[in-house]
């Protein structure tokens, strides 16, 4: 198996411990779950989206394990404000504000009670199961633009969370870069959905959920090879990522960094068990192995 | 496929154990270890974590939306099971446990397992004490009841004092987080806290150690995975007893 | 496990056998297979899509097998007007023929080559890795209503497949519905792609291809439903379906009937296989069971 | 994940066999039975299928495109191999094996696994013989060529006319489908069709019993995973020596 040497990782202008994040939305609700995943060997973590208000999330059932992934609908639950308090104990520690919003004003409003807090921000433009949030926005360029531009007028590295639940892409990605954004986050969840056929109703309080896992990793491996071929700012592997091979499949498909969320179910060591397999003193350098599927 | 949907499951009775607390017995038998927990699907309405009080029972009590919800339930209703899901309590020769209110659910089982050589049963008031008979016929039971209507009058932990607690190898605790705080702090005193454990209660949405949740301060380890059984002595310097976090993740004091 | 009842099976004006259909493109090129997938139990087959000009197909690696699903890009292999004989010894039987084409002329003389030859047609607007094809129409409603016009004028049933990959496949499916669907068929293949991190490039000769099996069965059951909620044609489930319950399944989602492909990978007596589980006499008809997870 | 991606492997050695067949010898081993192939993806180019001529080679002639990209590799270069597929001959204690051209590849490890009494080869001419001195180590060779510049002087199927058929409880047989026809005939004509088995060519995308373009006629059957071998007896009333399809799935005569 290929294997990396770990020097100095920066990606879309966040320095990280290693190439290895922690996805937005699992284990990210709290500042302690965040240092316990940092201290367990993620390379940076995102933290839970965070929006204009607190919110309760959707009616359970919530989360269900499929055959090879999970199909979650949330609902975005979050403190809102208040969850600035549980990352001053992060302070100088790569996290990442996954944050979320309506429309500029208010992206640019949630961004506002973290700028001095975190490394970076991820928009999570790309939710396909929160009405008027994510994928509702993340599917129309314009909105993608702006509310990009919103968040990256304060100087914070920000980067935008692709949904793959849209025709394009390409055109989404462009939007955001053209929006000043300094990575791509590429992807979250596949909209769907799962019956239980003894019950006669969907399974998922919400209906709709997204798929995670192993189930998608092909799909996000092609979405972040067609944005390596379109877009010009870093691009960060996210969907189904499992072991120190899928992250390498994920760096020469284009990305420079991934994150992980679903494989923590399995194994919530996942990130140290990656890192033994990836790293050796004697690995290539990342610069040779990211993008080299292309040409 | 393989998947891990809920299961299925019909209500074949429902016992009225208190006014407040209902046995569901379902048509489906779920091995576990005592202290163990299922997601259930109320359908419409929501899931929400429950103990076993037996392989083919949960025992509610009403409390919300959901709780209030099963309340309606009756023969032939359906509901969604999926688990059983965390830890359980450790094994032990010797147990002591202390069972407040509806934290008798978990416990029963634990008794019936025939290690328990003693529990405490607290409530109340007489009429809100849960599983009086069935924990009589496996196990030496002593009651308290905040009225003092049955038993001794006062806590659990006053029926503690006038126990040895030396005799003990383990201690499993559920209860009421100020109940079991209580214990808690006693078992402090007497320096064996890391004999304790101690199934917590915390809002769960995913019950599978993702979503993070149930998360506990300063540790960060999740409820429903990492848990919900937890030692004496990892709790002492804990958010236990003093906050917990509701759905939307804001900490509320207890 | 709920089970039907075998009665007579018309969906959208073509009569079937049963529930279950060998889905376009699998075992479909020659009529000698398409025979013995109905004498194996299939209570219908659709062709190998059938386009204007003879095509080689894409340059291998075409399929390759993964954990829960197949990645493939075959690109349209098809010997064109010619397999107009293939199916003369099929006359009277649920042959679906599936066509495609650039344009509607092009569908329309693809349908004239058949339509006197068969039970219906399915129009392939959906494979995401043929240039000009499939997808490169099926995303577009203006040519999918003028596409599936240009074949529902010969009166034939004509059912229309569709592509998950685009922003909202409601759209799409009343665009076939304003075009004189008689049915959709839901959905065709994932766009995807794996890398071999041995080799450094994509496994499929043509980079690009498409997901199916299990992995994309949760978006195959949310396609469904969506278009059950939205279109009021008949809707023909198709996307790793492997069981009896996932027949169910899809049924409750909103599906009057379904087709099955990747899982004829693991067993080729699949049809014989589900029949034998799903019907039985003293079971539910199927109209009590479609669609009766909505509402 | 337990992805059956093509492995990679890398080229140790080509031996020249003859002009226009070279024998490739890989870093990896593949556990398989003699007639089993696998599909070899020459990166760039296409995928093709190839019958294993041991555990870790196969065998090629120059044919078209991917086949002479082949010919431009060396040490070093690599492949990507799935597979093995298919179902291989017929295990058997007395095997007569009969091979044309390339098709002795799938035949040596046949000859190896010692069960091969008697193996007639044939080839256009001398040096195009397959395999000669490996067969020879292992089972009694007999020759023939189309331009007699060695053994007989003639088709392999006018060697067996002078064997005693009855005495090899199976015949194997792979080698240009026209030689293959002419054996099945003569077989036919001696009424032991139904102990003769054929290693077919067909035209393969998947490999894996999928897209339907290696099918034959009238039965439907997938030469990639019912087949590559089938029995002189099922390929009868075939298109056998009568057609085959091109990639488009036209029909193409022979
Ligand atoms: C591991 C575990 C095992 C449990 N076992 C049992 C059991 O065997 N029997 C039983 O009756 N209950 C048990 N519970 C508690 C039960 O899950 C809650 O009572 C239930 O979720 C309330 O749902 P609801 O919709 O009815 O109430 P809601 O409408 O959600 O809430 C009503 C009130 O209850 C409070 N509440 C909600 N959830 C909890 C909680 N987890 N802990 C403390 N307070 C809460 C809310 O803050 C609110 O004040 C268990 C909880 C956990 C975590
Ligand atoms: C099960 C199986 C095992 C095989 N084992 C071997 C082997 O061990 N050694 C070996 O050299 N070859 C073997 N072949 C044949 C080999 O697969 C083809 O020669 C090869 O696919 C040609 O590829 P190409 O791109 O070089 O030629 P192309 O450019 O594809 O074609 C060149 C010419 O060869 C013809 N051709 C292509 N494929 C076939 C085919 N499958 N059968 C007959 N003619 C064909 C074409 O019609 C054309 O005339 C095997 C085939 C099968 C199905
Ligand atoms: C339970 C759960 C909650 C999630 N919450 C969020 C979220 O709040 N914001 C977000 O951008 N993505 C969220 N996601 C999506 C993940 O960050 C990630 O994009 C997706 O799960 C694919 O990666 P994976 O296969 O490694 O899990 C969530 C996923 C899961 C499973
Ligand atoms: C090898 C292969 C070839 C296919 N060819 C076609 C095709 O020609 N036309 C078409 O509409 N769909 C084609 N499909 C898509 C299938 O018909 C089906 O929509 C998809 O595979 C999902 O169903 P499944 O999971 O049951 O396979 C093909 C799929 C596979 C795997
Ligand atoms: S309830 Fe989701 S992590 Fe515990
Ligand atoms: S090559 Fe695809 S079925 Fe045989």
């Amino acid at each position: 198996m290929v294997q990396l040497r770990l020097g100095p990782v920066t990606v879309g202008g966040v320095v990280l411990d290693n190439h290895l994040l922690l996805a937005a939305g699992i284990l990210g609700t709290t500042g302690s779950s965040l240092a316990r995943m940092l201290s367990l060997g993620a390379g940076g973590v995102v933290t839970k989206s965070i929006g204009p208000h607190p919110k309760d999330g959707h009616a359970g059932p919530c989360l269900v394990v499929l055959e090879d992934g999970l199909l979650n609908a949330m609902g975005l639950p979050n403190p809102s404000k208040e969850f600035a308090d549980e990352i001053t104990s992060l302070a100088k520690k790569p996290v990442i504000a996954s944050i979320f919003g309506g429309d500029p004003a208010e992206f640019a409003l949630v961004a506002s009670w973290f700028k001095d807090r975190v490394a970076g921000f991820e928009l999570n433009l790309s939710c396909p199961h929160a009405e008027g949030y994510g994928a509702a926005i993340g599917t129309d360029p314009a909105l993608v633009k702006s509310c990009t531009h919103a968040v990256s007028v304060t100087g914070v590295p920000t980067w935008v969370k692709l949904t793959p639940n849209v025709t394009d892409i390409t055109e989404i990605g462009k939007a955001a870069e053209a929006g000043g954004a300094s990575a791509l986050v590429a992807i979250n969840t596949l909209k769907a959905m799962r019956i239980s056929t003894g019950m006669r109703r969907p399974v998922l309080g919400n209906r709709y959920g997204g798929l995670s896992g192993s189930a998608m990793f092909p799909v996000a491996v092609r979405c972040v090879y067609e944005l390596y071929e379109s877009c010009n700012i870093p691009i960060i592997g996210c969907g189904g990522i499992a072991t120190a091979d899928n992250v390498i499949e994920m760096m020469m498909a284009g990305a420079s960094a991934v994150e992980i969320g679903s494989a923590v179910y399995n194994e919530v060591k996942v990130f140290e068990i990656i890192k033994a397999d990836l790293y050796r003193k004697e690995g290539l350098p990342s610069t040779e192995i990211i993008g080299c599927a292309h040409g | 496929m393989d998947d891990n949907l809920p299961v299925p499951v019909s209500i074949l009775r429902v016992k009225k154990e208190t006014s407040l607390i209902h046995t569901f017995v379902v048509d489906r038998s779920f091995a576990f270890s005592p202290g163990q927990f299922v997601m259930v699907w109320v359908p419409g309405v929501d899931e929400i974590p429950m103990a076993l009080s037996s392989e083919n029972t949960i025992t509610v009590q009403k409390a919300g939306d959901a709780t209030s919800a099963m309340f309606n339930l009756g023969k032939g209703d359906k509901l969604g099971i999926r688990g059983p899901f965390g830890n359980g309590f450790a094994k032990g020769e010797k147990l002591l446990a202390i069972a407040g209110g509806v934290g008798a659910a978990p416990l029963l089982p634990l008794a019936r397992a025939d290690c328990v050589m003693t529990l405490l049963l607290g409530a109340r008031t007489e009429n809100e004490l849960l599983f009086v008979d069935q924990l009589d016929e496996c196990t030496d039971v002593l009651i308290a009841t905040d009225d003092g209507s049955l038993g001794l009058h006062g806590f659990v932990t006053s029926l503690m004092d006038d126990l040895n607690l030396g005799i003990y190898d383990r201690i499993a605790v559920c209860g009421p987080e100020m109940m079991m705080r209580a214990v808690l702090a006693r078992v402090e005193e007497k320096g064996i806290a890391h004999k304790t454990e101690f199934s917590l209660h915390r809002y769960m949405k995913c019950g599978l150690g993702v979503c993070g949740s149930c998360c506990i301060d300063p540790s960060g380890l999740r409820v429903c995975r990492d848990g919900p059984v937890f030692s004496g002595d990892l709790l002492l310097k804990s958010e236990f007893g003093h906050y917990m976090r509701d759905a939307s993740g804001r900490k509320k004091p207890l």
